[in-house]
């Protein structure tokens, strides 16, 4: 045993033990400690508005190096504050527009691009993705499998028609790909859950308790 | 019959102490186990290995808190490794709860090089060796514009310090200057970097991710379209493996230490399941 | 060992079919330079690439280590450049031969995207071709998903036992759409909760989607002829705390013992600590969420769940609104085109020895 | 007008987007470049100061209305306070104009981080391995049979993961890593390749002005 003699180690874990303390049930340690994370977060982010980017991409380009031409971006950003004056309320729309504008434009081709035709590359049936697996003639049987999965998890997924005949045994095969992923997730999920816990207990028994080194 | 019955139903109290026991005992007992690299992992870890000298490795650190456990020990490792091989690196996030985490990285992992330095030429120097480019929201931002200029996206670091005037920054321009960039997420954020910047300027991207989301995104790494991927605290903890195979550099390994301690919890969940299970069962035999 | 030490020391043979062009699909200021490695490249440093504007007077521009095979270089457009790559070792360098006059130039369309540009236009299409007609009131046929079909059983079941029904929009924001089919959802059950004369629960993480739930449900009630039966405190706000909000909705399935759990919009990892509390008080639960991280737990712990898109077209199933509708049936379209292609691809991929790949970079 | 200039900057802005992907020339990558670095960049700024003074006044509210659980708030707002100031005047690595050390007693604002944000982060989320073991106790039932089969994709995967694994058979952790790689992938395919054509529906259809929920309500 090696107790901490920081004061730090120490408000850290009696604040990590009044989260814990949820488990038991709802109680004002946990409230206190909940808002308090709530308060440091946003002041943290206060620091780095100002320190990251208010100063160096706006205050410093406007009124140091006067860069005169910032006033409009900076003029646009005002008219998100108009939502709190009903009569002109509605020109929190146009920095809205033109946010929303440019996101969604970009997330086109971009979409199309990495999650529609990558993941067709990925999936025909060509000697080059065989060999992408590193698994011999193995490869093709890998290949293969991907096709049909991929074929049949689409069609479980397709609303026009009744899930009978031929798209009845697809889609029914479908499923089977679509649930092994997600007891792939699940499985993976777990660890990871597991991991949160195992991170704090290694804070606690050793940072703090010092019994683990 | 009786036993069954009790077993269906412990309290849930008694649930959580035997997981925390299960889970301390052996952090307590501490018999660190080896892992064995699987090809994501390794495939990463050579991606790094051969950055040519001209080039920089871009460290996409996005863990926040509730990530650490998984995704920490990654980019300690990534670090180690880069700083070793003498890589440049140039860290930065795109949220803003990440950076202290970033933050604490870089300082610890350049403090455990530059304490055993003997000269300048050893230390790990910051400017010339790595750049902390800070937080720029929104994510989208740097992640398309740094395919034209990085400094016009950073035009000042994390401590404040304008970006053209450092002098790794001289010869590192955009993505073409870039080898690689690891995005270490919890998020959504590594498919973002290779639809945006992977597409249109076509850097190479891999990720280090939480295991939640580790069955999402083995498509992209089926694909190439990521390099490398590690994934959760078992990926972490094999490139921890790599690193002190490999390079020889032997620091902690947080998720390797705590893979005895994954190992029974893993046991004690399934346990939980097939007990829940059973009871389900033989009451539904019994209904009927 | 020594042949080729001494032959590094004496003569390297130079990189080969050294070629500059303008960098393609680029925005102007780069040429690309391409050479075939050195026989030698194995005891080399690496090579040196050399500028010229006359094609006389020629300067160092960059060097790249061994095996590297490719360089761009920045140039200024509409200037004539010419080209020499060198193979060096720490002893000698062999120049290669100048290749001919090169410009490069920014271009309008970068030809390498244009299959993008299709696929876009093709979905695109599509999905507005539905949405259209869907407007103009043509009939399209989605079909019926099952966990839909167990909503009326759900309702049935609670107004037998004289037990409420709980419906958890989770924590997802308005615009969302989960959020969005999840309140589609919403007005439906609440239209049969009103018919029979069962107390509904709704509590409430984001404030506007509260106000909205809240006008939804009234509306439903109105709607079916009994708008005195709608009780204002049925639809409620719970709090804005991830964890709190878990902790409040499991508080009333302990207390309430709702015959139905309807948990249905974006879900974090709450999703658990809802799905378990509801299996253990042994009421039906009916789960639907477009959030695939959580999927895992709404399948293993409730009876019937609405996996990703099939929320999408059980809200517009039972919406009616045309642009649900419409765009479900353009995103079918979208699939039938993906395993058409997938399919013929691989069909020329497996029998022919054409490069199909390259026309999904 | 208050409709309609709002939907046509959506569209003008929208087009711009999807256009620089295939036009390289320089005249559209550096509009291009100066909507993003001196646009969104500021309006971005902007937003998350709007953000944060929304959050401050729900909780001036609920201070002023005493509403369930007020007093709480003021520790919120405290806390805020405190640590901006310690932030903004004491700068990024303490060696702004507020001192933030007594001794060797550091209270800069990365040591808050490190020593309230970061162990109430993770400690919040670390209770979920709490919750997953009730509920995999509880409610994790094979109950159908697509149930059943997660569930037994799960415990390959579990224990293919874990050192354990490899020592029953080496074969396991090669399986459970075939399984992510080969059949996960096709099943999470299937699925990204809808949720693509979804999001590509959604985009077209606020470019266009056919989805107009962003406007919000009002003319």
């Amino acid at each position: 045993m090696n107790i901490s003699p920081d004061p730090w180690v120490w408000i850290a874990a009696l604040l990590s033990l009044a989260i814990f303390s949820f488990l038991y049930k709802e109680n004002p340690f946990y409230r206190i400690a909940e808002h308090l994370f709530i308060g440091v977060a946003n002041g943290y982010a206060v620091t780095f508005y100002w320190h990251n980017i208010l100063m160096p991409t706006l205050f410093d380009p406007l009124f140091r190096q006067g860069k005169l031409l910032y006033i409009i971006p900076f003029i646009i950003g005002i008219l998100y504050f108009t939502r709190f004056i009903p009569r002109i309320s509605w020109l929190v729309r146009i920095p809205i527009g033109i946010t929303i504008g440019y996101y969604v434009g970009v997330s086109v081709p971009a979409t199309t691009q990495a999650f529609i035709i990558k993941q067709i590359q990925g999936t025909v049936l060509t000697s080059t993705n065989f060999q992408a697996w590193n698994a011999g003639s193995w490869g093709i049987v890998w290949s293969v499998i991907v096709f049909i999965g991929v074929l049949c998890s689409l069609s479980y997924f397709y609303f026009s028609k009744e899930h009978k005949g031929v798209l009845g045994v697809t889609s029914r095969i479908g499923i089977v790909f679509v649930m092994i992923g997600f007891g792939a997730a699940f499985g993976y999920t777990v660890m990871a859950r597991i991991s949160l816990l195992i991170g704090r207990l290694q804070f606690l028994l050793g940072d703090w308790l010092g019994i683990i080194q | 019959m009786k036993f069954i019955e009790r077993l269906t139903t412990i309290d849930r109290r008694i649930i959580y102490i035997i997981l925390v026991i299960v889970v301390v005992i052996p952090l307590i007992s501490r018999s660190p186990e080896r892992v064995r690299v699987m090809l994501p992992v390794e495939k990463l870890y050579n991606a790094v290995d051969t950055i040519p000298k001209d080039k920089v490795l871009i460290i996409d650190f996005e863990y926040a808190p509730q990530d650490m456990p998984e995704l920490e020990p990654m980019g300690f490792a990534l670090l180690r490794h880069a700083f070793e091989k003498r890589i440049k690196v140039l860290a930065l996030c795109l949220f803003v709860q990440p950076l202290g985490l970033a933050q604490k990285a870089l300082t610890q992992v350049t403090e455990e090089f530059n304490s055993v330095a003997q000269s300048n030429a050893d230390s790990i120097i910051y400017g010339r060796d790595y750049v902390f480019l800070g937080w720029q929201p929104p994510p989208l931002i740097p992640i398309i514009g740094m395919g034209t200029s990085i400094t016009n996206v950073y035009p000042s670091d994390y401590y404040g310090n304008k970006t053209d005037t450092l002098p790794l920054m001289k010869h590192i321009k955009n993505y073409n200057d870039v080898a690689l960039l690891v995005s270490l997420c919890a998020g959504s954020i590594p498919r973002s970097w290779i639809a945006y910047a992977q597409n249109r300027f076509g850097v190479a991207v891999a990720a280090g991710v939480t295991a939640v989301s580790a069955a999402d995104f083995y498509q992209y790494y089926q694909t190439g379209q990521f390099t490398g991927l590690m994934t959760g605290m078992k990926g972490a903890a094999e490139y921890e493996e790599l690193v002190e195979t490999r390079l020889g550099i032997k620091k902690s390994r947080k998720a390797s230490e705590a893979l005895p301690s994954l190992t029974y919890g893993h046991l004690v969940m399934i346990a939980f399941i097939i007990i829940g299970n059973v009871g389900y069962f033989m009451q539904r035999r019994r209904r009927k | 060992m020594t042949l080729i030490l001494l032959t590094a020391i004496f003569a390297l043979a130079p990189p080969g079919e050294v070629r500059a062009y303008d960098t393609p699909g680029d925005r102007g200021e780069a040429i690309t330079i391409e050479w075939q490695l050195s026989q030698d490249d194995a005891v080399l440093d690496g090579y040196e690439i050399y500028r010229s504007e006359d094609g006389v007077d020629f300067q160092k521009v960059g060097f790249l280590g061994r095996g590297r095979t490719n360089y761009e270089d920045e140039t200024d457009d509409d200037k004539t450049y010419f080209y020499k790559v060198a193979a060096v070792s720490n002893t000698a360098r062999t120049l290669s031969e100048p290749t001919p006059q090169v410009i490069s130039s920014p271009q309008w369309i970068n030809r390498t995207k244009i299959n993008i540009f299709i696929a876009m236009f093709l979905f695109g299409g599509f999905i507005l071709y539905f949405i259209y007609h869907a407007r103009k009131g043509k009939e399209l046929f989605i079909r019926k998903i099952a966990g839909l079909q167990a909503v009326d059983d759900a309702v049935g079941r609670a107004t037998e036992m004289g037990k409420p029904i709980l419906y958890s929009l989770g924590l997802g924001y308005v615009e969302d759409i989960a959020t969005i089919a999840s309140l589609n959802i919403l007005s439906e059950v609440a239209k049969k909760c009103a018919k029979y004369d069962t107390q509904l629960i709704c509590p409430n993480n984001r404030p506007i989607v509260y106000t909205v739930a809240r006008e939804i449900v009234k509306e439903a009630y109105t709607e079916v002829g009994r708008p005195d039966a709608f009780d204002p405190d049925s639809v409620y706000f719970l709090t804005d705390s991830q964890f709190a909000y878990a902790a409040g909705v499991s508080g009333i399935m302990v207390r309430e013992k709702p015959a139905t759990n309807f948990l249905i919009g974006y879900f974090y990892a709450e999703s658990l600590i809802l799905a378990e509390t509801g299996a253990s008080t042994g009421a039906i639960q009916i789960a639907g969420t477009d959030s695939l991280a959580q999927l895992p737990f709404f399948i293993t712990a409730c009876d019937y769940t609405l996996i990703g898109e099939e929320l999408y077209a059980a809200s517009a199933y039972i919406s009616r609104e045309p642009l649900l509708l419409g765009a479900i049936k353009g995103e079918d379209w979208g699939k039938l085109i993906i395993g058409t292609v997938l399919i013929a691809a691989s069909i020329v991929g497996i029998f022919t020895k054409f490069p199909i790949l390259d026309f999904f970079r | 007008m208050k409709r309609t200039f709002p939907l046509i900057l959506v569209f003008i802005f929208g087009i711009i987007g999807i256009i620089t992907f295939i036009i390289p020339h320089p005249i559209v990558q550096n509009l291009d470049e100066s909507i993003r670095n001196d646009i969104l960049k500021i309006l971005v700024a902007f937003a998350l100061v709007l953000g944060l003074g929304s959050l401050l006044k729900v909780h001036m509210d609920k201070i002023k209305r005493k509403r369930e659980n007020w007093k709480y708030s003021w520790i919120l707002i405290i806390s805020f306070l405190v640590s901006s100031i310690i932030g903004l005047f004491g700068g990024v690595e303490g060696a702004g104009p507020l001192r933030t050390s007594i001794g060797s007693f550091h209270f800069d604002i990365q040591t808050l981080y490190e020593n309230i944000f970061m162990p109430l982060g993770a400690t919040m989320f670390a209770l979920l391995a709490f919750y997953m073991a009730s509920a995999s106790y509880r409610a994790f039932r094979a109950r159908s049979y697509e149930a059943t089969l997660l569930l037994i994709t799960a415990f390959i995967i579990m224990i293919g993961i874990i050192p354990l694994g490899e020592k029953i058979s080496p074969h396991l952790p090669s399986f459970a890593q075939w399984i992510m790689t080969v059949p996960n992938v096709a099943g999470q395919r299937g699925i990204l390749l809808g949720v693509a054509l979804g999001i590509i529906a959604t985009s077209l259809k606020i470019i266009l002005g056919i989805e107009r929920s962003w406007l919000g309500g009002g003319e």
